[in-house]
């Protein structure tokens, strides 16, 4: 298979992180929870090559350790919600009736319980680890891929070559996999790519109503709030985390656009 | 199910009404004793059902206002904000979302999908922030926080829908990009309809489909995910009440904004499916068979 | 007819086609006149609707034209469509060749047609007469409020070319506009053609019904494999054809052809329909029907476009629910043998999967014999490399054939075959009406076949059943005990 | 353009985190204090001196437990209704709720008189004055309470009187035509809750606020570089300090407690996250209690040589990852904090730092405020990080006595007692002040210096943004009003 090279891009840049994740921190001069008080918000030099945070820590050692931390469970909480979603949707638009009543209400459900408490509740159960964090937030979004995927299966579901396709016997998986999926794929990508952003997003937002934050550990959505009140000091300091974000977005993007059907269009 | 949570309820509940210098172990039980929180949890279950049948939602354990007062109050906020955020966030990413999908991998589609990415990653109160500094203190055109002010709702509509449109900017780009390779929108043009007109009458119309399913999904997630924004421009909204409420235990206050939401939302949900029905006859003749 | 004098308003010079892996159309120059129509006819994938589309300069991503071409006097460079972006519905026209996708599933028909009235200068409402008075003519006066995915396949052939027709356009391209018409709708296409001829429209008619060619008159040129092989005026060639092409073209109508032997009646049953009825809304398809089919039995049915031909077939295919009556299929046969060729072939593989991976599948799936696919293949006249290909990126023959290929693997015991030959030339036709023939016979199958075309009809079957008079033929139910 | 939505004169603007949760008293009260909406029996001047409130005056007997105080003649309400002695009695009633201050006073009766309340005490208590200051005796209009007693609206007797209520978050006031001072230059002003300090360092910067009460030091800093705001800033009693359970089986020994005293680096913590080297807390009180302060305390210093080597005598030796073990236990913390004030977590991150340094190893949890007085409560609580307010009322002889009777109160010691510090707090409600006070007050802060049951970190100090068009501005240290009557518009 000949790859796009916006594809291509896209998977080098994922490459890329990965690897600074990896080998980081060894670059980085100290630990990542090492503080220097009297050294705060440094701009950028050969010593730090990406200055300091508000206590004086390396940010590169941070970065690096949060980029690990928060793109891996942020990939995690993707998966855990676009396979559930998009499952369900798929059953929902299949069997039509009740089966899509029942987990449309179950999508309600969801919606309507505050997300937070559900959240709330999964960290309660492991205090101080930020996985019921990605997974409670899980719980949530699948329900964005439900609908969507729901939706836009009905209508394929609808057409003249999924009946053909069940005329000549073949099973539910495999009109799933090529009848649906390609039609989905485009779409799923985009939710997924920018799903993952959206993740970290909400843990950043979850920092900024109280909760989760548990230092030393580095996670990229915390950092950019407890950096936020240094926003107008030193700039470029919550610029790292949140370029380091929207670098591994845009490398998602990138590989996912060169998604078979669109490559042949 | 608030039981589950971690902390003492009479605890949590003097915190959020005394505020924490007042919070004694006295106080503390004051509260518990006020509220029968010493109650096992299926009676107070029952109690509330039971006030539910009458519609009476209760009053809040933490500022002793009625339940239904406060969240009529709160959720017209948020939803005046979530409305609002939804048509900024419409209008910047249906336009461009379109354009973009009318040429795909084109100039704009480039543009946009960083400006997409750069959104997306640009978490709610940084971007709240910036805007303000830019648009209120240095240009003053717009206030700043508060719902006080005539145009406060400005500059939280604007951070919100911003950072809603950069994912809405994608889905509307490939559900038009998926329109413009069809051949019934390539028979539209050559039957002499202009780019504009056929984009109107045949593109509009099925590039909707996943676009308002995925729109649906977000009108409800815009109502809690308002937290961030109504606390950094403060807001007085539901999503920030409901933060207080599950920080404080307040669970009259929980309940009653549980089920209001709930209800708001199967009706939401129930809207947006209409609406996919509406938009697309597949849909219904399928189902009416 | 009346001759009004002629000009050239298209000029095609050198126009070609190529994708990346050769020519698929040589370079052809001709000219179109004013009130003279040029009928192409020619074998199934020999690159007829790839000239229509590089006309139009509509040719899908990964195919390049070259030539030039002039409209109305001004020159065109092939390659480049955007100068023709203009032309569009005002000087050129194009029918596609496959209507059901041409019309947006999302606006009602009637609505599609009147939008393409008002862009001559008509107001709402008179557009929307001019559109329901167009819908009457064409015998679909109910249907302006339906929706398309719930037309007919003549239905939708009929509203596709009333939309190409209503912006008037002198250049009218139209690619294979009677296929899936009975006799009387297709005349009545042929009188509109002429009509338009008439108006000093230049014609540029794509077809396998050779009698729609005569009854145009003007030009024919004929196609074979990317090239014209022959062209002239269109009575002297058919008449008396030059090229062997063309002969065996003309030899090939249904008309010529042999009538076959009846098959032996007798075998076990294979499917009963009793008291079958359905309605649409408060149209009436067909009430209180029997039908019954033994192994081997043929039956051909025939009607006017949207009497419910196809319904009927997924009645008994159990695909449509009945509104009324039982539909009985024996449990000792296989749910898969009972197969159908749909009307609308290009709807019917899964847009994003190669073809050749489609009868991989199903071939796994069903642990078919894959030695069985080149020797139908090469029956079916279809080249191996075509397999590569997306549904989208062959010929509408060539795809009417795939799923022939397709269905034949399952060894049906009940081929309900919806038009399976209307997008074929006369040959191809005759050879795939054979094969399906010998096929059914080697098998056993019960054959249903719907056809438009009489002749044909009459040539397959002696078992016949029309549906859409008032009284179906007699002969073709057999009351249920 | 900046001038577009700036607000012409007559509405002052006051900006600050607190949120209008609730009309009762006790709960939100001091909203509507600070806004001079409503008063309290007694006031306090800026340097802690008790002055007439809505009593014009009050006498005490020679035994000091009889207080009588005569009200302001000619006081009314909003409504326009007189301001009785019953209504008085009505509001103290109310403020001996187990949440108010009124109920650590020691109190025996509350009686009515004409234009004038008594308070008959169970034993002499000099606090009574400052406790009497606090929003939570605010007295309210009978108007004001609902059929159901519950506060349905704000009738006080203030210099302003409230025009619009839309809690949470904004109330608005205009002065009060039946106020009996001086008509105020600030006629209009309202209060708008907001949550976050740099937002109301933009609105500040913005001119859409012209008092920002409560600034990050980022801003602070940013804002003290520019011109738009004038930036105000007073010390107030309120110490940022770790609460140690003492009775825990690594924290019992007080060279523990001191060795984590001295592995901190206040000045550190102080400059890197206040920006002020000068918070760093040399002593549990703070500059702004000057008579709890003892001077002559040496400041607690930095030295984790000696942390390490008072951990090593008491027994701590390290392991191979550098962290401090004795025998089988390690020496390992779980330090408690919550967000409500956002340095807190940010100093726990520092110290949890600083002490590993040293050999501890901290698991730091941000939850909620109550989590610590029930960690108190139940016992689970190892370490806490609190911000502790001594200044509830202007005489810290409240929160103190509240902290640090019997085994410690829910944000003082945790069971922890010194018999010097439960014998100079019973003396001093019936001292009157003097050296003999002074002494024991000494007394006090000496033995918490020396034992260690809390460890002071940083002080605290309130900052406030203004509008350079306005003159008068000052901070009350003791956070009880805006002072609003003392504002001029400069023209
Ligand atoms: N997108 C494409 N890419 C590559 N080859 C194509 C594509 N579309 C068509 N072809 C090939 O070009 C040849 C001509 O196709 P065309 O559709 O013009 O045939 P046709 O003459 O119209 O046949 P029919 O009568 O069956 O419609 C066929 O062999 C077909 O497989
Ligand atoms: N899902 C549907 N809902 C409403 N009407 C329908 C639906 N499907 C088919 N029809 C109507 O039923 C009629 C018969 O359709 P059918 O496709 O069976 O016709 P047909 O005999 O096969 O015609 P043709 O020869 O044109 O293919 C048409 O008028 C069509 O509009
Ligand atoms: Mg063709
Ligand atoms: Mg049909």
């Amino acid at each position: 298979m000949t790859w796009h090279p916006r594809r291509k891009a896209g998977a080098a840049l994922l490459l890329m992180l990965a690897l600074f994740a990896i080998v980081g921190p060894w670059l980085a001069p100290r630990a990542p929870f090492e503080q220097n008080l009297y050294g705060i918000l440094q701009v950028p030099q050969l010593a730090e090559p990406l200055g300091t945070d508000h206590l004086g820590r390396s940010m590169l050692a941070r970065l690096a350790s949060a980029a690990r931390l928060s793109l891996g469970l942020a990939l995690l909480s993707v998966a855990s919600a676009a396979v559930p979603g998009t499952l369900l949707g798929l059953l929902a638009a299949w069997r039509g009736g009740w089966t899509e009543r029942l987990t449309g209400a179950v999508a309600d459900a969801v919606l309507a319980l505050p997300g937070l408490l559900l959240v709330l509740l999964l960290s309660a159960f492991a205090p101080g680890d930020y996985w019921p964090l990605y997974v409670g937030l899980s719980l949530v979004l699948w329900v964005e891929y439900y609908r969507v995927t729901r939706a836009t299966a009905r209508v394929v579901l609808a057409s003249h070559h999924v009946e053909a396709a069940r005329l000549l016997g073949f099973g539910p998986g495999y009109i799933v996999r090529r009848h649906l999926l390609p039609e989905l794929a485009p779409l799923l990508a985009t939710l997924m790519s920018f799903g993952a952003g959206a993740a970290v997003l909400a843990l950043a937002a979850m920092g900024f109503v109280g909760l989760g934050a548990q230092p030393p550990a580095a996670e990229l959505g915390l950092m950019m709030t407890e950096l936020l009140p240094y926003a107008a000091e030193a700039p470029w300091i919550i610029a790292w985390p949140i370029l380091l974000l929207g670098l591994a977005i845009l490398g998602l993007v990138l590989v996912s656009t060169g998604a078979p059907a669109e490559a042949a269009a | 199910m608030m039981r589950l949570l971690p902390g003492d309820m009479a605890f949590r509940i003097a915190a959020g009404r005394y505020g924490y210098d007042m919070v004694t172990a006295q106080a503390a039980e004051a509260v518990r004793a006020e509220l029968g929180l010493g109650l096992p949890w299926f009676e107070s279950l029952v109690a509330w059902w039971g006030h539910l049948l009458r519609m009476d939602l209760g009053v809040s354990a933490v500022t002793g206002a009625p339940v239904a007062a406060e969240i009529a109050h709160q959720l017209g906020h948020t939803l005046a904000l979530a409305l609002a955020a939804l048509a900024v966030s419409c209008a910047i990413a249906v336009p461009l979302g379109f354009a973009a999908g009318l040429r795909p991998r084109g100039r704009l589609d480039r543009l946009t999908l960083w400006l997409s990415v750069l959104l997306r990653a640009l978490p709610p109160f940084v971007l709240g922030i910036v805007l303000v500094a830019v648009l209120a203190v240095q240009l003053g055109l717009i206030p700043a926080g508060g719902d006080a002010a005539h145009g406060s709702l400005i500059a939280p509509a604007l951070t919100l829908g911003l950072g809603l449109s950069a994912t809405a900017m994608r889905v509307a780009r490939d559900a038009m990009a998926a329109v413009t390779a069809s051949p019934y929108f390539l028979f539209a043009r050559t039957k002499g309809l202009s780019d504009r007109a056929a984009l109107l009458r045949h593109g509009v119309r099925n590039a909707a489909v996943p676009l308002v399913a995925y729109l649906g999904v977000q009108l409800v997630f815009l109502v809690e995910g308002v937290v961030v924004i109504e606390t950094l421009f403060a807001w007085p909204g539901i999503g920030h009440a409901l933060v207080h409420a599950i920080f404080g235990r307040d669970v009259p206050m929980i309940q009653g904004t549980a089920l209001v939401m709930g209800l708001l939302f199967v009706a939401l949900n129930t809207l947006v499916d209409l609406a996919c029905a509406g938009i697309d006859p597949r849909v219904r003749i399928r189902r009416g068979r | 007819m009346t001759r009004i004098d002629t000009h050239p308003l298209l000029a095609v010079d050198a126009l070609s086609v190529a994708s990346a892996d050769g020519q698929l159309l040589a370079p052809v120059s001709f000219t179109l006149e004013a009130g003279r129509a040029l009928t192409l006819l020619g074998e199934s994938g020999s690159g007829k609707s790839l000239l229509a589309h590089a006309l139009m300069g509509t040719l899908p991503r990964g195919l390049r034209a070259g030539g030039t071409l002039t409209v109305d006097g001004r020159r065109c460079d092939a390659a480049d469509p955007a100068t023709r972006r203009a032309m569009w519905g005002r000087q050129l026209a194009l029918l596609p060749q496959e209507p059901w996708f041409a019309l947006d599933p999302t606006m009602r028909v009637g609505r599609q047609l009147a939008e393409t009235h008002a862009l001559a200068g008509l107001g709402n409402a008179q557009a929307w007469r001019r559109a329901l008075h167009d819908l009457h003519g064409l015998g679909m006066a109910h249907a302006a409020q339906a929706w398309p995915t719930t037309l007919s396949g003549g239905m939708a052939q009929r509203v596709a070319f009333a939309i190409t027709r209503a912006g008037g356009a002198p250049v009218l391209i139209v690619d294979e506009p009677t296929k899936g018409l009975d006799r009387v709708w297709r005349d009545e296409l042929v009188a509109r053609l002429q009509v338009a001829l008439g108006e000093g429209c230049a014609l540029l008619t794509i077809t396998h019904d050779i009698a729609v060619a005569r009854a145009l008159g003007g030009d024919v040129a004929v196609m074979l494999d990317g090239r014209l092989v022959e062209r002239g005026d269109a009575a002297a060639v058919l008449g008396a054809p030059g090229h062997a092409y063309t002969r065996a073209l003309v030899a090939a109508e249904p008309a010529n052809w042999p009538a076959v032997r009846a098959p032996s009646p007798g075998g076990d049953e294979i499917l009963r329909a009793c008291g079958v009825s359905k309605q649409f809304g408060d149209r009436s398809l067909f009430r209180s029907l029997d039908v019954t089919l033994h192994a081997g039995e043929r039956l051909a049915v025939t009607g006017p476009s949207g009497s419910g031909k196809s319904t009927l077939g997924n009645v008994l295919l159990g695909l449509v629910a009945p509104d009324a009556g039982t539909v009985h299929r024996p449990d000792r046969i296989q749910k898969v043998r009972y197969q159908k060729l749909y009307q609308d072939p290009a709807g019917a593989f899964a847009p994003h999967a190669s073809i050749g991976r489609a009868l991989e599948d199903l071939a796994a799936l069903h642990r078919i014999d894959r030695t069985r696919i080149a020797p139908l293949l090469k029956r079916l006249k279809l080249a191996p490399h075509l397999l590569a290909r997306r549904p989208g990126a062959v010929s509408g023959g060539e795809l009417q054939r795939f799923a022939l290929l397709r269905a034949l693997l399952l060894t049906p015991a009940f081929l309900f075959a919806d038009e399976p030959t209307s997008r074929l030339d006369p040959v191809t036709q005759q050879d795939t009406l054979a094969l399906i023939l010998e096929a059914c016979a080697e098998t056993g199958a019960a054959l249903m076949l719907v056809t438009h075309d009489e002749e044909i009809a009459a040539r397959v079957s002696d078992r016949r059943m029309a549906i859409g008079y008032d009284t179906p033929f007699p002969q073709c139910t057999r009351p249920c005990q | 353009g900046k001038a577009v939505f700036a607000q012409p004169l007559p509405t002052l603007r006051v900006i600050g985190p607190w949120e209008l949760s609730s009309l009762d008293p006790l709960r939100n009260g001091y909203l509507f204090s600070r806004m001079q909406v409503t008063e309290t029996l007694v006031d306090y001047d800026a340097a802690g001196v008790p002055v007439a409130g809505l009593a014009a005056g009050w006498q005490m007997s020679p035994d000091g437990l009889q207080w009588r105080f005569a009200l302001r003649p000619g006081a009314r309400f909003h409504d326009g209704t007189p301001v009785t002695a019953g209504d008085v009695v009505a509001a103290l009633g109310r403020a001996r709720h187990a949440a108010g201050v009124l109920g650590a006073a020691p109190i025996a009766g509350i009686d009515a008189e004409t234009g004038a309340v008594s308070i008959r005490l169970a034993r002499p208590f000099a606090p009574l004055l400052a406790l009497l200051s606090h929003s939570s005796t605010q007295v309210l209009a009978p108007a004001s309470f609902g059929a159901d007693g519950t506060v349905r609206a704000i009738i006080g007797s203030g210099p302003y009187r409230v025009t619009e209520l839309a809690p949470p978050q904004h109330f608005a006031v205009e002065a009060f035509d039946g106020w009996h001072g001086a008509r105020p230059a600030v006629t209009h002003a309202e209060y708008l809750s907001v949550g976050r300090a740099e937002m109301r360092a933009l609105m500040a910067e913005a001119g859409q606020a012209h008092l920002a009460y409560g600034l990050d030091p980022g801003s602070i800093a940013r804002l003290q570089r520019g011109r738009a705001v004038a930036v105000h800033a007073v010390t107030v009693p309120r110490t940022t300090l770790l609460k140690l359970n003492a009775s825990h089986p690594l924290l019992a020994d007080v060279r523990v407690r001191r060795a984590l005293a001295l592995a901190l680096d206040r000045r550190g913590i102080a400059s890197a996250i206040l920006r002020d080297p000068s918070l760093a807390a040399g002593q549990l009180f703070p500059p702004a209690l000057p008579g709890w302060r003892d001077p002559r305390l040496p400041a607690l210093g930095y030295d984790p040589a000696a942390a390490r080597g008072l951990l090593a005598e008491a027994g701590f030796q390290p392991d191979t990852d550098g962290l401090l073990r004795r025998g089988p236990d390690r020496l390992a913390l779980m330090l408690r904090t919550f967000p409500d004030r956002p340095e807190l977590p940010v100093i726990a991150a520092a110290i949890q730092e600083q002490w590993r340094q040293v050999g501890v190893a901290v698991r730091v949890a941000v939850g909620n405020s109550s989590d610590i007085p029930f960690g108190h409560r139940d016992g689970t609580l190892e370490v806490g990080l609190l911000a502790r307010n001594f200044g509830v009322v202007p005489d810290a002889f409240g929160a103190v006595a509240q902290d640090f009777a019997g085994q410690g109160g829910d944000w003082g010691p945790m069971r922890w007692s010194s018999p010097v510090v439960t014998a100079a707090l019973a003396a001093l409600p019936s001292t009157p002040e003097g050296p003999r006070a002074e002494a024991l007050r000494r007394q006090v802060a000496d033995t918490l210096h020396d034992a260690m049951p809390l460890i002071p970190v940083v002080w605290y100090r309130q900052t406030l943004a203004a509008s350079p068009r306005l003159a008068g501005v000052s901070i009350d240290p003791f956070e009880r009003s805006y002072r609003l009557t003392q504002l001029q518009w400069k023209t």
